[in-house]
Formats: structure tokens, C-alpha cells, sequence
């Protein structure tokens, strides 16, 4: 088996978190350092992991998990410290390390205060993040879920803040973000553990190992109300209307680091979970549910776009904007075929990137001004112009700009839902979300950046020193997706062929049966 | 070379895209660089692509049929396949010899324009990116190859219209041009999604031998196929500024003037015109859609006349010749020549960069003044200004032998055989009649700003207007002498003209009518004489003509007030849709969730009196729970074996 | 004979007056008293066992005797907390503490 | 016990109850348990109360020791305790064996107590030593800082 390098990427974080515990609270530059090295390391790992695995798994048609991991933890409750990635996880890992990375770099005016917890809670939040990526035993899925919640809600009521445009404060944010995600978890936890119990019914030993769990065939009138179940956890994760409410909120109130991770992978968990879980373990139970799925899709698209328009608050803009963008994701899981998983798959990887640069640049903009009113800003390529082209190509990439990451998931996640002929009119109102979309971005970059200068935020500085970072390997990274998709691409069709695979061999099966469900 | 050139056409947009990493990383500090680099790669690209031009005509019409394609694969999944590459035919070595061309000349020209500004290095990146863009777009194998670039450009007319983007209306304008254009782009989008969907391709090869008999591959409905094509026509209505997406054009000269002439008259807004030259083997095979292009292309050319004929802004009454003339385009494939609305096109990318670049020397001189009734007697302080634009105004008014002549002439060949034809000839015979008063009044509004600036007397003393630098001059000097004889290459006495290569379907060698050469060549006439009647003797009082005709002059001066109705949908009615959606997040959402957090936060303050905080309290439920669950343990249920105590030790 | 049930009975018993005194009681050492009494019966139930499940084992008496210890250290330790609220309230009535209310 | 109105009568009444429990340790022959509880509890435990008592109540010590308001239900709970215990003990078919009680404990338990149950004992040892040091820490006078 070799050296563990998933739980070296796991555990680098905490590894850092430990060593931060020891070091005076005073030193916070030193703190800041530690974690950005073992983030670092967790990245360039991960880096590593991506080019081999796309090199001599995706390349050669291999596919499947690599770099596995099993260690038998309870024993006679069937749950393995399972670990291990495919083309599916693998992406989802990076992009967690990309942003776990950045965020500790970037820039909220209320982070210098008590700055050791900030990083140590920091970093168990993105070795939580991690472990639901890589993890291959619905149980150790669902720890490493529940390690993420806390420290979520933890940072966002000490360092968050609260909002000009809406009355809400960071206690209420949190407090809603936290009860969502767990009203979401206490649905995920009942289904899972349902689902266990059936199972061990039926292979005669307890079992949570996914690739398992996914070999049965579980009863139609079960898959329906378990996928029911698992939806709403996980789509209260993915912020689906009319349960996407927390998320503005919540990342209005959060500090940038938190708001980036939470819109970048957090999120994500549900697409990922909905997909690898629901999609793979219950094909039946996600045909059913996927017409409702698609509704609701549209809604998040074109409404959430929508109320962009009235939003006078940067980071509501941007957090409903990432409301509506997980609407495609939605729209590519209620397809049900490969290409829209590939797409909505590959959009979550897009959205993360650029959603965690969109928010590490209003979040570097406010901790400068001190503002998010955009009436108050203006102007503001004046004073901050390195600023003003990470927001602008955050802000492109937001619209969907080819050449950039976010484009050629949206088109492929499109092309899935258009070949569903059920699915062509709903695809067809969410496609002008590509519209308003761009209307509330530029909206937002024209007012925010452009226009005469303002003599009172002269006083505020450009991007320097350690907070180039997020610019440079966010915007490289949506580049180099952008311009090259295959990177992306290639990955996200080998892990996703599995789980289309079974999605079609459920679908046969149950037309051989006579189509009743 | 030529062969070089041939296969290694991908160094043609890749040379600018290193232009341009090379300025935004490296030399943005060093302006002289900046342009150094910039102008050294699309020079190398120009030269390129005149080998390719030189090789495709040595091939003679074997391209025609059978493009050069070299191809990669960009991505690919079961069931989507999309390639990016090279696709060389006459039609694109034509574009690539007018973008390269336009761009290289705009890249000179700015030299002198741009000289001093603050933001010169960002500008030449911006032109290099452009160039890319527009360059990648022109060779595009397949569509979607040309949708990613279509949204690059669009993307570089952002940049490059909000290129002062501290000014307001710079900033406004730039958002709007995206915005609308993104509307069309929805279009293109649904369009190139829907054939993916039908056909299973992309590629623009492989749809022209599928569309024709689409019953063969797919299961389309005529109409389907009908449908599919006016929506794709939504992309070119919103790129090319037809009516009614065209209100970002004439706004888009906020613009560095150089911007204007290489983006929003030469080649960004052809796009349109060109992605309907691509697809128009689609458009051939439903005649609906064929009529509505051409009706879409009339209208917007006498729409944009109209409007043209009031404006009081150089680059203004020159953008609403743009829209006008690209309706000409637009009309000429609707009528279903490739030839006709290409050559237009280049020659249009001749006379229209000669006039903007011109428009920019005025401007230049007169130090951003923008009013032409302040502007007059130019023609002895700028003499080279004021001669090349005349051969501009005259290539645009079609007086013989100036390039727009031949376009123009064969543009209303093309209609005028359409309105023979068994479907719509009705509809097209009135085409033909829309098309011939536009060129009329085109001539007539381009010699009334022609007049007006350059003869008379200075109206306005303050200002002191010199000729332009070197580096402006050369590059009108040399579109001048195109405009002036670029329409050879289409004349009719030539045996393989232009038509001999950029076409679709069979060779028609152009025909010389003399009923539509005399008739447009006597209105054309006939309007240079009013205009000069009015504007340059001033036999008319035009104040007096505007106060007669007060209502329709108010009309065309304001647009049609399209603009306000726009505003007015947007602010009242999307705004309000948002407005009214965020208080229904707000209060019925989060209403909702909120009303069940203080549900259970009720309950709970109901509840949280059982707890009195007594010790005693609790130990006295606690024991009567024991006692309750030994009772049901112990008692009631024998069944549960091994928490039963009753048969513990038995 | 007495036998084992006896035993068992009387130490329930016990437990139980210990109980209702803990439970009834306002005066926190007269609650005090009340565990010491259930303790004993702990205590009795304890050493009955080893007479007569496991005779000539000595393993209950060596619990009920680290029982005594324990219980001797609760006493201490509560009546310490006794007087020391008694100094904070000056009342050892239970009736006036809640604070195990927020 | 239970019932005196009186603490202090109460803790002597406690007494005697201890002492009866010791008792019963001797029907149970356990001699060396007995004397433990007498000294312990009789002794040491009850002197304790009797401490406290003085410590916490002053003048009469009539109506020191009354029932709270709920006295009636924890009556109640623990007679039912009282009853089910009862009837759940004597409905159980215990397995006694019939065998004679050992003569002489002490060595026994000192045995059992310094071999297998060594490290408990040395727990408790240290328990109690917490136990004091923590009671002394709690009863001590807080010095008021201001």
C-alpha cells in the first residue's frame, strides 16, 4: 500500500492546528505561517495525487479509487477508516486544498483579534471538509461532516458581522447557518442509518462501505423515501430553494475565509454527497425525485438571480449569485445522464474556485473600506487596481465567460439537460439565469470598482504582501481550468462513470420490469 | 511560407494571446514595450495570414468544398465531443487578412492616439486580446469553438468601451454593451445547444452536410429546425447591433476612438454577420428563417439610417451607419449570398476603420469635442484627415468605382434575384426598396457630417486643430487607398473574383445591372446634392427643415426612444421582479423558517418551566422514572429477554 | 431461617427511607443524611451477596468498604459545599436553591 | 429519622441506624465490616453531621428539619420503589448457595485488598486525601478582593 498520502493530506492541517496550540497567541504572524505551510503541503500533495492519478488512472481508462486506505475501526459495526479518491473525489479534494490554501490569506477586518483560534479552527474545518471528500465509508463520511459544522458556527459568531441592507446579525446568521446544516445532517443521519440497517439485512453483514452499499438493489418504495430523505439533508447543504435562505445569510455574516470555504467546497459536500451517495446507492429512488429536483433547480437559478438584482450588499449579491449557480449544479443531477453529472460536477469544482476569489475579493475590499454598501464604494479601481482585476475576473467567471473555469461545465451541464426531453423546458428558463447573471455581476463590478474616484477611500491600500496569494493561485487556477478543460474534465467522466452506469442499468432494469416504480 | 502558413494558421491567434500574457504580466510598466510587443505579434499574424490568403487562392476552389482543418480536442465525454482548431477556407483567410489587417493598422494608429495616456500598456494588451479573440473566432472549426471566442470578444468590447472606466458613462456604456449582447448570446447558446442536441456535432463542417437533410439524421420538424435557426439568429441580432439589441452600439464610442474603429465597425460587430455566413447553409433550408434574417437586416439598415440622419456626434452618426450597414449584410444573407454580404463586409471593415480613424484624428484635434456644430473649415488645418475620409464617405455612399459601389450594387443584385424567387418574393421585392432609400440616405447623412465638418467656417474659435502624427496619417493613408480600390477584387469584369472563392454553393459570376447601377448611382448622387444643398452652400436653413418636420425629427433625434423604454423595462419591471422576490425571500422564505425557530423557541419557553432548577425536583422524576421502567421492564413485557429483570439470574 | 430475601428486602427498604429523605427534605444536611442512609443499603446489599451468592468470596466486602470511603469523602466534601453556601446564602434550605436553573 | 422535625434529633437517630446496620453485619458474619461501620459511620460520619449541624443552624434547633412541598410525591415514589423492589426480589429465584460463611474475614479482605485490588485501594486512599484537601479549600473563608 505504501506511504498513507491521503491521511498525510488529512492530517497535515491538524498537524498544524496542534503546533499552532503551542505558540504564544501574540505571535499571530507565526500562526499564519504555520497554517499556510501545512495547508501548503496538503495542497501540493494533493497537486501530486491530481497528476498522477490523471496521468495513470484517467489516461489509460483505469478509473476507480486509488490510493486507497482501509483500516477496520469498529469491527462489528462494519465501519472502516476507508479512504481513497477517484476522478469524482479527486477534483473535490483539490479544490478544497486550493481554497483551504487561499483562505488563509485572506483578508477580514476582524480577523487580527484572537487570531490563533481563528487558524486552528480554520484548519480542522478544512481537514473536515476533506475527510467527506475522501472518504469512502458512509460513516467516516459522515464524522468528517459533523467536524465541519462547529467550527463553522463558532467563526461565524465571533468573527463574523452583520449587514447594512438587512437586519441580520451574525448571531442569527450563524445560528441559522448551524441549524440548517443540521436539520440537513439529522435527515442524512436517519437515512443513513436506515439504509445500514437494510442492508445488513440483506448482505447478511453491517456494512457502510459505499461501493457495497451500491452493489444492492434496494426495494423501489425504499429507494424513494430514503433518496427523499437524503435529498432534503443534502440539498439543505446545496442550498436548494426554497432551503437556500441560510446561505446569503450565512455568508453576509461569516468572515472571508469562512465564507469562501463555506461557498466554495462546503456546499459542495451536497452535490457530492447527492451524487456519490444518493445518485450511486439509489438510482431508482433519484429517478423519481429528479423531476421535483429540476423544478426546484429552476427556481434557484432564475430566482435567486432575480433578487441579486435588488441586492445593495456585496456579499449578498454574491451569496445569492452562488444560490442561483447551484441551481446548474441541481440541473445537472436531475438529468440523470453522464454528461449532465459531468457537468454539474464540474460546475461545483468551477463555482467553488470562483465563488472563493468573488468572496476573498469583497472580503479584502470590505476589510479594507470597511464597507460592503455598494452605494457607499465606487471608483474603487482608483485606490486598490490588483484588487479590481481579481474582482472583475471573479466576476466573469461568475457569468460564465469561456475561457474561464466556469464555462464549459455550464455548457455540458446544459447539453445533459437539453437531451432529457423532460427536462428541456426547465433547462430552457434556466438559461437565462447566463443572463441576468451577467447583469447583476457587472451591475455590481461597474458600481463597486468603476466610475470617478472617491477622495474617501483614498486612504485604503492595493493588495500586497501575503494577500496576492488568493489572487495569484485562484486566478491561475480558474485560468488554467478555463483554457484547458480536459484537465477537469477527463477527471470528473472517469469518476462519474460509474455512477451513470448504474444510473442506466437501474433505469433498464426497471423498464424490463414492466417501467412500475 | 505559403505552405508554412497553411498548417501552422493556429500562430495566427496565438501570437497576440502571447502578446498579451506578455504585456499584463511582464511590460505593463514599460508602455513603449507594451506597444513594441503588441504591434510586433499582430504584424507577424498579418503576414501569416496574407500567406494563407495567398495560398488558398494559389488552391483555387478546392477549399471551397473542402476546408484545411487541423483539430484537438478540447474536451470529450460519451455523447460530446467539442474540438478547437483551424479551419481555412477562403471565407476565413478573408477574415483573417481584414482582422489582421484592421487590428495591425488600429495598433499603429494608437501609437499616436493613446500617446501619453496612463493606461497605454493595458490598452495595447487589451487590442493583443482582442486580436486573439476575434482572430480565434474567424478560423473556428465548429461552433462552439466560436461561441467561446464570440464572448471573448465580447469580453475585449467590455473592457475596451469601459476602457476609461473612470468615467460614468464609460462604465455605463460598457455594461450595457455586455449585457445586451449577452441577451443575444442566450439565443446563440439555446441555439448551438439545441444543435448539439439534434445532430450530435458541433462542427461546422459536418452540420453542412447534415442540415440539407436534417430528416435524414434527426427527428426535427421543419419548424423545429425553423425555430432553431431564429433563435441561433438571436447571437447575431445582439453581436451585430440589429434591430432591436442594437442600442449598445451607437453607446459603445465611449470608447477610445481606435476601439470603435477596429471593434464596433471592422470586425467584432461582423461577428454576427459572419456566424450567419457560417451557418447560412441552415438558414438556406428553412426559408422562414431566411426571411427573417433578411427582414431583420432591411429594417435595421433603414431604421439606423433614419436615426443616423439627426445625430449631432461624429462616432455616433458613424455607429448608426454601422448598425445600418450591417443590416445591409445581414439583408444580403437573408437574400441568401454569402458573397454578397462578405465582400460587403470587407470593404464595409475598409471605409467604416478609414472614417472612425478619421472621426478619431477630428477628435484628437479637437481634444474630445464631440458636438460637430462646433467642428467646421477642417479641411485646410487637417488635409490628409480630410481627403481620406472623403474617399471613406464616398466608398460608404457607393459612387462608382469606390469599394462600397461593388458591395452595395451587388447586395441589391442579390435581393432584387431573391424577390424573384417562389417564397417571400413579395416580401423581398419590398426589401429591395427598403435597401435602395437606406443607401440613399446613407449617403445623404455621411455628406451632411462630411459638410458640416469640414467645410465652412470654424464655428467654434477656441479651438486650434492640427493634423494628426505620422503613425495616424499612415493608417488612414493606407485604408483610403483600400477603400478606394478594394472593390476590384468583386468587380464584375474580373473572371475569379471574389465571389469565385468566398461562396456557398455554385459560382455565379456577377452580372452588372444597369437599371440598379444607374438607379443607386443617381439617388447616391442626388444625396451628396441635398446635403451639400444644405449643409455646405446652406440653401436650406436645416433648422428650419427640423422645425417642419418637429415630430419626426424629434423621433429620429431621440432614437425612437428605445433607450428609455429599455431603462424603463429594466428599472420598473426586472428590478421590481427582484425587488418584489427579495421581500418574498425575506418575509415568506425566511418567514416560514423563522416561524418555525420561534415555534420551538414558544415551546421551548413553555417548557423550560418544568425545569425549576431544584435538585430535588429532578431527583424525584428521575426515581419515578426508575420506578415506571422497572414496572414496564420488569412487568409488562416479558419478551425484552435480557433487560428483563425479572429473568435476570434465572 | 433469614435468608437472602430478608436482606435484599431490608436494604430496599432502607434505600427507600433514604430516598424519601433526600427527596422530601428541605434541610440540605438532613439530604445528606438521606445518601448516607442509601449508601448503607448499598452497602448491606452488598456484603448479603457475598454471604450467600458467593460465600467465601470477599470481593463485596471489599467494595462495600471502598463504598464507606467514598462515602466518607462525599460527606466531607458536601458538607464543605454546605458551608460554604450556607456562608454565601445563610440558609441551608434546598428550597432556595435553583441554580441549576440558566 | 426521616420524620423528626428536629435535625439534631434526626443525626442521633441516625446513629442508631447505623449501628443497627452494623448489626446486621454481624448476622451476616461479617465481623470485620461491622466494625468498620461503627467506627466510620458511627464514629467519623455522624460526627461530621453533627458539625455541620452546629456550623450551619443557629439558635433553636426546633422546626430545623421540615419536609418540602413535595414531600407527598416523593412518599409516594419511594413507596412504590419500596413495593416493586419487594416484589421483584422475592418473585426471583436467587441462587444461593448453601454453603457455611467463612469464621474469620479480616484476612481475607486484607489480602484480596493488597493484591487484586491494590490499585483501587491506593484510588480511594488518594481519593480521600483530595476529598480532604478539597473540602478544606471549599469551606475556607473566601477573602473578598474588591
Amino acid at each position: 500500500m505504501g506511504f498513507p498520502v491521503l491521511t498525510a493530506i488529512l492530517l497535515a492541517p491538524i498537524i498544524g492546528a496542534l503546533i499552532s496550540v503551542f505558540i504564544p497567541k501574540e505571535e499571530s504572524k507565526i500562526i499564519k505561517a504555520v497554517a499556510g505551510v501545512t495547508t501548503f503541503i496538503s495542497l501540493a500533495l494533493t497537486i501530486i495525487l491530481y497528476i498522477v492519478y490523471y496521468t495513470q488512472y484517467v489516461k489509460t481508462g483505469i478509473g476507480g479509487f486509488a490510493f486507497t486506505e482501509d483500516i477496520p475501526w469498529v469491527a462489528d459495526l462494519g465501519v472502516i477508516y476507508s479512504l481513497g479518491v477517484d476522478g469524482f473525489s479527486l477534483p473535490m479534494l483539490l479544490l478544497t486544498n486550493i481554497i483551504g490554501f487561499t483562505s488563509v490569506f485572506s483578508r477580514s477586518w476582524s480577523k487580527e483579534k484572537r487570531a490563533k483560534e481563528f487558524y486552528i479552527l480554520l484548519l480542522i474545518l478544512i481537514t473536515g471538509v476533506m475527510g467527506t471528500f475522501i472518504a469512502r465509508d458512509l460513516f467516516i463520511f459522515f464524522l468528517f461532516y459533523e467536524v465541519v459544522v462547529i467550527p463553522i458556527y463558532i467563526m461565524v459568531i465571533i468573527w463574523g458581522s452583520g449587514s447594512k441592507t438587512k437586519d441580520v446579525t451574525k448571531e442569527y446568521a450563524g445560528m441559522k447557518l448551524t441549524i440548517y446544516l443540521l436539520i440537513g445532517s439529522a435527515f442524512l443521519l436517519a437515512a443513513m442509518i436506515w439504509m445500514y440497517k437494510e442492508a445488513a439485512v440483506i448482505l447478511g453483514s453491517p456494512t457502510f462501505d459505499i461501493a457495497r452499499l451500491a452493489t444492492i438493489d434496494f426495494p423501489a418504495q425504499f429507494q424513494i423515501i430514503v433518496f427523499g430523505m437524503m435529498a432534503f439533508g443534502f440539498t439543505c447543504l446545496l442550498s436548494m430553494f426554497p432551503f437556500h435562505s441560510w446561505s446569503p445569510d450565512g455568508y453576509a455574516g461569516a468572515p472571508t475565509a469562512v465564507s469562501m470555504i463555506h461557498a466554495g467546497v462546503l456546499k459542495k459536500i451536497g452535490g457530492y454527497g447527492l451524487i456519490r451517495i444518493g445518485l450511486f446507492i439509489l438510482p431508482v429512488g433519484a429517478k423519481f425525485w429528479a423531476p421535483l429536483i429540476a423544478i426546484f433547480a429552476v427556481a434557484n437559478v432564475v430566482y435567486a438571480a432575480l433578487i441579486c438584482l435588488a441586492q445593495k450588499d456585496m456579499k449578498y449579491v454574491v451569496g445569492y449569485s452562488s444560490v442561483s449557480h447551484m441551481g446548474f449544479v441541481l440541473i445537472g443531477v436531475a438529468s440523470l445522464n453522464i454528461i449532465g453529472l459531468n457537468g454539474a460536477v464540474a460546475n461545483m469544482f468551477a463555482h467553488g474556485v470562483m465563488s472563493a476569489l468573488f468572496f476573498s475579493m469583497v472580503g479584502y475590499i470590505y476589510g479594507a473600506t470597511k464597507s460592503r454598501y455598494i452605494p457607499d464604494l465606487g471608483g474603487l479601481a482608483h485606490q486598490m487596481p490588483v484588487a479590481a482585476v481579481g474582482f472583475v475576473v471573479a466576476a466573469m467567471a461568475s457569468a460564465g465567460l469561456p475561457g474561464l473555469v466556469s464555462f464549459v461545465p455550464e455548457f455540458t451541464t446544459f447539453v445533459g439537460a437539453f437531451k432529457e426531453p423532460s427536462l428541456q423546458i426547465p433547462a430552457l428558463i434556466a438559461l437565462t439565469g447566463v443572463v441576468l447573471g451577467a447583469v447583476y455581476v457587472l451591475r455590481m463590478v461597474a458600481n463597486v470598482l468603476f466610475g470617478p474616484r472617491k477622495e474617501e477611500w483614498d486612504h485604503v491600500e492595493d493588495i500586497k504582501g501575503s494577500y496576492w496569494i488568493p489572487v495569484v493561485v485562484l486566478i491561475a487556477f480558474i485560468v488554467a481550468f478555463g483554457v484547458f478543460p480536459s484537465l477537469l474534465m477527463d477527471m470528473v467522466n472517469s469518476g462519474v462513470q460509474p455512477i451513470a452506469a448504474k444510473l442506466v442499468q437501474a433505469t433498464t432494469a426497471a423498464a424490463q420490469m414492466g417501467g412500475s416504480i | 511560407m505559403i505552405d508554412f502558413a497553411l498548417h501552422n494558421a493556429w500562430l495566427i491567434p496565438l501570437l497576440p494571446a502571447i502578446a498579451f500574457v506578455l504585456i499584463a504580466l511582464v511590460l505593463r510598466p514599460l508602455p513603449k514595450a507594451s506597444a513594441f510587443v503588441g504591434i510586433t505579434a499582430i504584424l507577424i499574424s498579418f503576414v501569416l495570414a496574407i500567406h494563407v490568403g495567398l495560398g488558398v487562392i494559389q488552391a483555387g476552389d478546392q477549399f471551397v468544398e473542402h476546408p484545411l482543418k487541423q483539430v484537438v480536442t478540447w474536451f470529450e465525454m460519451s455523447g460530446l465531443k467539442i474540438e478547437m482548431g483551424v479551419q481555412i477556407d477562403p471565407t476565413s483567410a478573408m477574415m483573417l487578412f481584414v482582422v489582421t489587417l484592421v487590428a495591425l493598422l488600429v495598433n499603429i494608429y494608437s501609437l499616436g492616439y493613446m500617446h501619453g495616456d496612463p493606461g497605454f500598456s493595458r490598452f495595447y494588451a487589451f487590442l493583443a486580446l482582442f486580436a486573439m479573440s476575434m482572430l480565434g473566432l474567424v478560423i473556428a472549426p465548429n461552433l462552439l469553438q466560436m461561441f467561446v471566442f464570440w464572448e471573448l470578444v465580447g469580453l475585449c468590447s467590455y473592457l475596451l468601451i469601459g476602457f476609461w472606466w473612470h468615467k460614468y458613462s464609460a462604465r455605463e456604456a460598457a455594461k450595457k454593451a455586455f449585457i445586451t449582447t449577452r441577451t443575444g448570446d442566450f439565443g446563440l447558446l439555446l441555439g448551438i445547444l439545441l444543435l448539439q442536441i439534434n445532430f450530435g456535432t458541433l462542427d461546422l463542417v459536418a452540420l453542412g452536410e447534415m442540415i440539407p437533410n436534417f430528416q435524414q439524421y434527426t427527428n426535427l420538424t421543419f419548424g423545429g429546425l425553423t425555430a432553431i435557426a431564429a433563435i441561433l439568429f438571436l447571437g447575431p441580432i445582439g453581436k451585430s447591433g440589429q434591430f432591436p439589441l442594437h442600442v449598445w452600439l451607437p453607446d459603445a464610442m465611449e470608447g477610445p476612438t481606435p476601439v470603435s474603429a477596429l471593434i464596433h465597425a471592422a470586425t467584432m460587430v461582423v461577428a454576427g454577420v459572419f456566424l450567419v455566413g457560417r451557418t447560412l447553409i441552415l438558414f438556406k433550408t428553412v426559408p422562414g428563417a431566411m426571411a427573417f434574417v433578411a427582414f431583420m437586416g432591411g429594417f435595421t439598415a433603414l431604421f439606423a439610417a433614419t436615426i443616423a440622419i439627426t445625430q449631432t456626434e461624429m462616432k455616433k452618426i458613424l455607429a448608426y451607419s454601422t448598425v445600418s450597414q450591417l443590416g445591409y449584410m445581414m439583408l444580403a444573407l437573408g437574400a441568401g449570398s454569402l458573397t454578397a454580404s462578405m465582400f460587403h463586409l470587407m470593404t464595409h471593415a475598409f471605409f467604416k476603420a478609414l472614417m472612425f480613424l478619421g472621426a478619431g484624428s477630428v477628435l484628437h484635434a479637437m481634444h474630445n469635442e464631440a458636438n460637430i456644430w462646433k467642428y467646421g473649415g477642417l479641411k485646410k488645418k487637417m488635409p490628409i484627415t480630410y481627403w481620406t475620409f472623403l474617399t471613406g464617405c464616398l466608398a460608404i455612399a457607393g459612387i462608382f468605382p469606390f469599394a462600397g459601389f461593388f458591395s452595395k450594387d451587388e447586395i441589391l443584385l442579390v435581393v432584387k434575384e431573391a424577390s424573384h424567387g417562389a417564397q417571400f418574393g413579395g416580401l423581398y421585392t419590398l426589401l429591395f426598396w427598403m435597401a435602395t432609400i437606406t443607401a440613399a440616405m446613407t449617403a445623404f447623412y455621411m455628406f451632411r457630417m462630411f459638410f458640416i465638418c469640414f467645410h465652412g467656417e470654424p464655428r467654434d474659435k477656441s479651438f486650434h486643430p492640427h493634423e494628426a502624427p505620422f503613425s495616424m496619417t499612415f493608417a488612414l493613408v493606407v485604408l483610403s487607398v483600400l477603400s478606394v480600390f478594394g472593390g476590384f477584387v468583386g468587380a464584375p469584369w474580373v473572371e475569379h473574383g471574389f465571389g469565385y472563392y468566398v461562396r456557398l454553393g455554385e459560382f455565379h459570376h456577377p452580372q452588372v445591372d444597369p437599371v440598379i447601377i444607374g438607379v443607386s448611382t443617381i439617388l447616391a448622387l442626388g444625396a451628396i446634392f441635398l446635403a451639400y444643398w444644405i449643409y455646405g452652400k446652406k440653401a436650406i436653413s436645416h433648422e428650419a427643415l427640423a422645425q417642419k418636420f418637429a415630430p419626426l425629427y424629434k423621433l429620429s433625434f431621440n432614437k425612437y426612444y428605445i433607450d428609455e423604454i429599455y431603462l424603463w423595462l429594466i428599472h420598473n419591471i426586472l428590478d421590481g421582479l427582484g425587488r418584489v422576490l427579495w421581500w418574498f425571500d425575506i418575509t415568506v422564505v425566511d418567514g416560514i423558517i423563522d416561524g418555525v425557530a420561534n415555534t420551538a423557541k414558544v415551546l421551548g419557553s413553555v417548557l423550560r418551566r418544568v425545569q425549576t432548577g431544584k435538585l430535588q425536583h429532578y431527583a424525584l422524576v428521575l426515581f419515578a422514572g426508575v420506578v415506571v421502567l422497572v414496572i414496564i421492564m420488569g412487568f409488562a413485557d416479558t419478551t425484552s429477554a435480557s433487560l428483563s429483570l425479572l429473568g435476570g439470574v434465572r | 431461617m433469614i435468608g437472602l430475601e430478608h436482606f435484599l428486602v431490608l436494604s430496599g427498604t432502607l434505600f427507600c427511607i433514604g430516598l424519601f429523605g433526600a427527596l422530601a427534605k428541605r434541610n440540605a444536611i438532613a439530604i445528606l443524611m438521606g445518601l448516607e442512609l442509601m449508601l448503607n443499603a448499598v452497602n448491606i446489599n452488598l456484603v448479603a451477596f457475598a454471604r450467600y451468592v458467593t460465600t467465601g468470596i470477599l470481593t463485596g466486602h471489599v467494595f462495600a468498604i471502598f463504598v464507606i470511603a467514598v462515602a466518607a469523602a462525599e460527606v466531607a466534601v458536601g458538607l464543605a459545599l454546605i458551608v460554604a453556601i450556607y456562608r454565601d446564602r445563610i440558609s441551608v434550605n434546598v428550597d432556595d436553591f435553583d441554580w441549576l436553573k440558566w | 429519622m426521616v420524620m423528626n422535625k428536629n435535625i439534631f434529633h434526626s443525626a442521633l437517630f441516625m446513629l442508631i441506624t447505623f449501628l443497627g446496620v452494623a448489626a446486621v453485619y454481624f448476622m451476616l458474619h461479617a465481623d470485620f465490616m461491622a466494625a468498620v461501620q461503627v467506627l466510620v459511620y458511627g464514629g467519623a460520619i455522624t460526627i461530621f453531621l453533627v458539625f455541620g449541624i452546629m456550623l450551619t443552624i443557629r439558635g433553636s434547633m426546633k422546626e430545623t428539619n421540615l419536609f418540602s412541598g413535595h414531600a407527598a410525591l416523593a412518599g409516594i415514589v419511594s413507596l412504590a420503589l419500596v413495593v416493586v423492589n419487594a416484589v421483584m426480589v422475592i418473585s426471583t429465584n436467587w441462587s444461593v448457595t448453601g454453603a457455611e460463611p467463612p469464621e474469620e474475614t479480616v484476612g481475607s479482605i486484607a489480602e484480596l485488598m493488597l493484591t487484586k485490588y491494590v490499585v483501587p485501594f491506593e484510588v480511594a486512599a488518594i481519593l480521600l486525601l483530595v476529598a480532604l484537601i478539597g473540602a478544606v479549600i471549599i469551606a475556607k473563608e473566601v477573602k473578598k478582593t474588591s
